[in-house]
């Protein structure tokens, strides 16, 4: 994590606030920071979204490319995701000094990837055992305000929706195979992100936990639970992390917030991305310019 | 060149532009609240981000403060999905090092670096997009970035690049046109004080042309300061006006 | 749009273009706006301050501000910059180091600050000598991570400054919420420190860090040099409004206004009908701003 | 590297052969109409256990553990002083190293860490960190290193078990000891301490409800320290799932405390022993 420094009294006052349910900017336990989103902002990716929660700030770019499939899953693409924490976000990113914190992200967003029932794999397929999509999905990390595995699953599934990968035509040609991409902007195949998961971080301060945590309130965390949370409410991956321990009770208390919350997100993201899909090619790209 | 016409028989370029044409730009400061300075920049599909934190303490290691002169540090970086291809890493290869190393040299050039001994200057560029001549929309972002910060310089410091096609010399080259094996060149001028702090040519060039590519090369820096100028005035004229309401 | 109907629900997303952008018009280009290698003057009989160079005997800018001339000094002023510490101001900071004999203290300047043992007062009384014991206990008065409030003692020659805290107002601090705006919206005036009539304290640090605590009376805490500190909870509603405070502080902030009590007081006060997380949202933001504004303008002609 | 010029290489890029096994296009069966699995145990039967401390000489303190083929070996070395400190610390640091051997799995691993393998080394470091008492060796560093000598499944839970054993043989000051369980989730049946032919793999599984839980647990203040999920799964079964690893590492407790109490033993006597020789 980033670090940021705090005085003992200064932890006292967040954790007294927390358990009063009021937190430093007036949020209760269980409010998010207001985010702002927009997709389709860089225009040489296949697909790609911008996500700005309070201060932090995420880009996501998905590359879609042509390779082999690999042998025990002949039958299906690959997501391969990248984080990379940009030293525009804090001087302490850089060189390989957000390696750690990107390697985190990446493993646990491919691992709430890792299930077919939430992102089928095989419609990445283009002819078995020979060619498929590969999906680079490359997040890149601008600002640090907190809350970061949640902004980056958020501004992935946005840019997933909003991805586009060209319509492929196999065609036997006597004996060998012919590829032919279709160069047509709108002759494309979308992805189906229904039920695709986002990330909800739960941190415990205290005795009661917060979601969205600020990175002040990130200072004061000793232990923290990341599930990733479907539309429907399951669950595709969890992870305790930070160097404290959780109560059994605490853990169950938290994985309910985190179902809730994160059905919330999943159903709020969707509807907002509609709504800008709605708004169809007339919508001007804002990007960094406003 | 075969097959792609770079400049027609009507003196028009792929994209449009007449050959002393830049591409448009577009920019703003202040984009990040934690960074000390910020900027964004698109110069037609090419888009870059920079920030700046600074002055401060030097970290790490303190040896490597200077006792006279403020400590330049800074990093170019390519976002991954930023060029076509998708780029494997994003910082650390020669290229990028290289870039680095070109930044520092223009920032120190610029920078008044002599009122700040002992501490150190981050200056963090993020391309985003490329489309060609990123060491010169890098530069542009990053001087906006110093200036957002505060930071004293002598003077703007702005980059252009230009190239030389069928006897035309062609200004702010796009990714097609320097991908065509045509000359590059690529400088970094002081505008007002008439100054070059970085100079580059790649690939072949007969040497009477030279001065007529450098010549529209150095005057596409003052174009581009022109409309840097602009958006800096804009943006202290925003702010500033505000403060000034507020102490009445 | 969304915000207005579910302005309740626990997570709020928005797309970007449906903010409404707020630009306000651009304003006319305001007067003796420089930018850097404009020249000021060519008459040599001015003297160069800050923000200014000399070259070819002429006078240059060497940042983005207004031109400010004091008699034959010329200065320009950036719109914003690290903190440029003066003798006299107040700043908050953060201890980050412990050495022999001085703590480190991070102030947003060009360098640490130092800050003496020999500047601060010890729990016993200001004349009490500094002895060896107190050099080992130094960890124990301040240690990395605590925040302090300070004047500027002096700048030593490299620019860093050295702050002490012989005053018992200044000293640790205990409960609250720290906030970072740019130096250059804190105005230097003659009192920093500021018991709202709200409930609560306002340190507004000329180094752009500002303050903000529960009032608590004045005979407990400021004795000890806020060595000893309460760590009770603090009451539901002194929290409530520390936090209305830090949002309304940070909505002027992020709206370019000057900090200063009355202004923030204005805005508190048009705060008070929305929630006090409903003032993070844009365009509760925008309102509120606009509500003080138009009072200045008024109350101040 | 020297190579053997009478074999015939293979090419460049080679695939265990396991993955090109036909399945006789039929599922695995986890488990049978008697409500028994593969290898005969009940749903919530776990594998016999054979755990001992302070088998690597050179190391501070070391474990080795059994559960039948899932074979786990732990060395601790510290505290020592961390060479290359950047911020000052109070409190004391712990890195743990997690690695396969090459030959340990069906298909080979190769000899640098993998992507899989840092993940679980970050997921063992933070099993571990809450039970450590960090703040009695301030400036200071202990080092685990973890070897899985055989993955016959549930190697990130032993390798939690074995490796706080380690960390206790090694005198680390410790708050509690740390046990690992694992669950795997098929359908509506959880499945405890799951063998390697049992453990959740997105390729195969790819119905809601299959997934696999790790848990670790610091069984006398019962306070849980890692929990991890893989595959898509709902909250009930999760937290059935949870309950039953919660249990399970429980029961594993006394096997830890008393392989703990032979190595001390065996180390006094040991001590008794030299003390003889010498007067």
């Amino acid at each position: 994590m980033v670090d940021v420094q705090l005085s003992d009294a200064e932890k006292i006052y967040i954790l007294h606030g927390i358990q009063d349910n009021c937190r430093e900017d007036g949020r209760s336990c269980e409010d998010y920071r207001h985010l702002e989103i927009e997709s389709n902002v860089v225009s040489n990716t296949t697909g790609s979204a911008r996500v700005r929660l309070a201060n932090t700030e995420i880009l996501v770019g998905v590359k879609a490319e042509m390779g082999n499939p690999a042998p025990e899953k002949p039958d299906k693409g690959r997501l391969e995701f990248f984080v990379d924490c940009s030293a525009n976000a804090t001087p302490q990113f850089e060189g390989r000094g957000g390696e750690e914190l990107a390697t985190e992200i990446s493993n646990l967003l491919s691992r709430s990837y890792d299930c077919p029932s939430c992102f089928d794999l095989s419609s990445l397929c283009v002819l078995p055992g020979q060619q498929c999509w590969i999906l680079y999905i490359d997040v890149l990390l601008l600002e640090c305000g907190g809350n970061l595995f949640d902004a980056s699953s958020i501004a992935v599934k946005a840019a997933l929706f909003n991805t586009r990968i060209p319509k492929v035509t196999v065609r036997e040609d006597e004996g060998h195979t012919e590829l032919e991409i279709s160069d047509d902007p709108y002759d494309v195949q979308r992805l189906n992100v229904q039920s695709v998961p986002c990330i909800v971080t739960l941190s415990k301060i205290g005795h009661s936990h917060v979601v969205d945590a600020s990175q002040r309130e990130e200072a004061c965390c000793l232990a923290r639970l990341m599930i990733g949370v479907t539309e429907k409410g399951t669950i595709t991956a969890m992870k305790k992390e930070g160097s404290g321990s959780l109560d059994p009770a605490s853990v169950e208390d938290m994985m309910e917030t985190g179902k809730k919350v994160g059905q919330d997100i999943n159903i709020s993201l969707t509807c907002v991305l509609k709504m800008e899909e709605r708004q169809g090619v007339k919508r001007q790209t804002i990007g960094f310019l406003r | 060149m075969a097959g792609l016409e770079l400049l027609s028989d009507q003196g028009f370029r792929i994209d449009g532009r007449r050959p002393h044409e830049l591409r448009k730009i577009q920019c703003r400061l202040g984009i990040f609240k934690q960074a000390d300075g910020s900027a964004y920049i698109e110069q037609g599909n090419t888009k870059v981000l920079a920030a700046v934190y600074g002055p401060h303490e030097i970290r790490g290691s303190r040896g490597k403060a200077l006792h006279d002169k403020v400590l330049v540090n800074c990093q170019y970086s390519m976002a991954t999905f930023s060029t076509g291809e998708r780029k494997r890493r994003p910082r650390g290869d020669r290229k990028s090092q290289e870039m680095t190393m070109h930044l520092k040299q223009t920032f120190d050039a610029a920078i008044q670096t002599a009122l700040y001994p002992r501490s150190q200057i981050d200056i963090f560029v993020e391309v985003l997009q490329s489309d060609g001549g990123n060491y010169c929309a890098s530069v542009n972002a990053a001087t906006l970035a110093v200036i957002d910060a505060g930071i004293p310089m002598k003077d703007y410091v702005c980059a252009c690049s230009a190239s030389f096609v069928s006897d035309t010399p062609i200004v702010d080259i796009s990714y097609l046109e320097e991908s065509s094996g045509g000359p590059e060149l690529i400088v970094a001028t002081l505008p007002k004080s008439e100054q070059i702090v970085f100079l580059e040519q790649n690939s072949r060039l007969h040497e009477d042309n030279l001065s007529k590519v450098l010549d529209l090369a150095v005057k596409g820096t003052k174009d581009v300061h022109h409309v840097l100028d602009q958006a800096v005035r804009e943006h202290v004229s925003q702010v500033s006006a505000f403060e000034n309401t507020d102490q009445s | 749009m969304r915000g207005e109907i579910e302005s309740n629900m626990a997570v709020d997303i928005r797309l970007a273009g449906t903010r409404e952008t707020t630009k306000r018009a651009v304003p006319d280009e305001i007067a003796n706006l420089v930018t850097p290698g404009d020249v000021i003057t060519s008459d040599t009989g001015f003297m160069r301050g800050h923000g200014t160079y000399m070259e070819d005997d002429k006078l240059h800018t060497s940042v983005a501000g207004v031109v400010e001339r004091v008699n034959k000094l010329i200065c320009v002023k950036p719109v914003k910059t690290r903190y440029n510490g003066e003798v006299g101001d107040v700043v908050i900071g953060r201890i980050i180091e412990v050495g022999q004999r001085r703590w480190k203290v991070e102030t947003h300047s060009k360098l640490d600050s130092i800050l003496m043992l020999s500047s601060v007062n010890l729990p016993g009384g200001e004349l009490r000598r500094r002895s060896e014991e107190d050099e080992k206990m130094m960890r124990h008065y301040l240690k990395e991570g605590d925040l302090i409030s300070a004047e500027v003692q002096s700048v030593f020659s490299d620019g860093a400054l050295s702050l002490h805290t012989r005053s018992l107002k200044y000293g640790k601090l205990g409960q609250g919420t720290l906030l970072q705006v740019s130096p250059s919206l804190v105005k230097r005036r003659k009192t920093h420190f500021h018991h709202l009539p709200c409930g609560a304290s306002m340190i507004l640090g000329n180094n752009g860090y500002i303050w903000l605590c529960p009032t608590v009376s004045e005979e407990t805490g400021t004795e000890t040099g806020g060595y000893d500190q309460d760590l009770q909870p603090v009451t539901k509603g002194d929290r409530q409004t520390v936090a209305r405070l830090r949002n309304c502080i940070l909505a002027q902030a992020a709206h370019g206004m000057m900090l200063f009590d009355t202004g923030i007081l204005y805005t508190y006060e048009a705060s008070l009908k929305y929630p006090v997380k409903d003032i993070m949202k844009p365009e509760v933001m925008t309102e509120i701003i606009e509500i003080t504004n138009h009072r200045q303008e008024v109350e101040g002609s | 590297m020297p190579t053997d010029s009478r074999r015939i290489t293979g090419p460049e890029t080679s695939q265990s052969p396991h993955i090109y096994q036909k399945t006789n296009g039929t599922e695995i069966v986890l488990i049978d109409e008697n409500k028994k699995r593969q290898d005969g145990r009940g749903l919530g039967d776990i594998r016999p256990m054979f755990l001992r401390a302070g088998i690597v000489s050179q190391a501070r303190g070391s474990a080795y553990m059994e559960q039948n083929q899932t074979k786990v070996i732990c060395a601790v070395y510290g505290p020592r002083e961390i060479a290359r400190r950047e911020e000052f610390s109070w409190k004391g640091q712990i890195t743990c190293e997690f690695k396969f051997a090459t030959f340990s799995c069906l298909h080979r691993r190769q000899p640098q860490q993998d992507g899989e393998e840092k993940d679980f080394s970050v997921q063992l470091l933070e099993a571990l960190e809450p039970a450590v008492c960090l703040h009695k060796f301030p400036k200071s560093q202990v080092n685990v290193y973890v070897t899985v000598l055989q993955d016959d499944g549930s190697a990130l839970a032993a390798a939690i078990t074995c490796a706080s054993v380690a960390l206790a043989d090694a005198a680390i000051e410790m708050y509690d000891l740390v046990t690992g369980c694992s669950a795997r989730i098929s359908g509506g049946h959880i499945l405890l301490d799951p063998c390697h032919t049992e453990e959740y793999r997105s390729e195969k599984d790819n119905t809601v409800n299959n997934g696999s839980v790790t848990l670790g647990l610091m069984p006398s203040l019962r306070q849980v320290s890692a929990v991890t999920s893989k595959g898509e799964l709902e909250f009930e079964h999760v937290k059935k799932a949870m309950d039953q690893c919660l249990e399970v590492c429980q029961k594993l407790y006394p096997v830890l405390q008393q392989s703990l109490i032979k190595s001390v033993k065996e180390k006094l006597e040991m001590d008794k022993l030299s003390d003889c020789h010498t007067t």
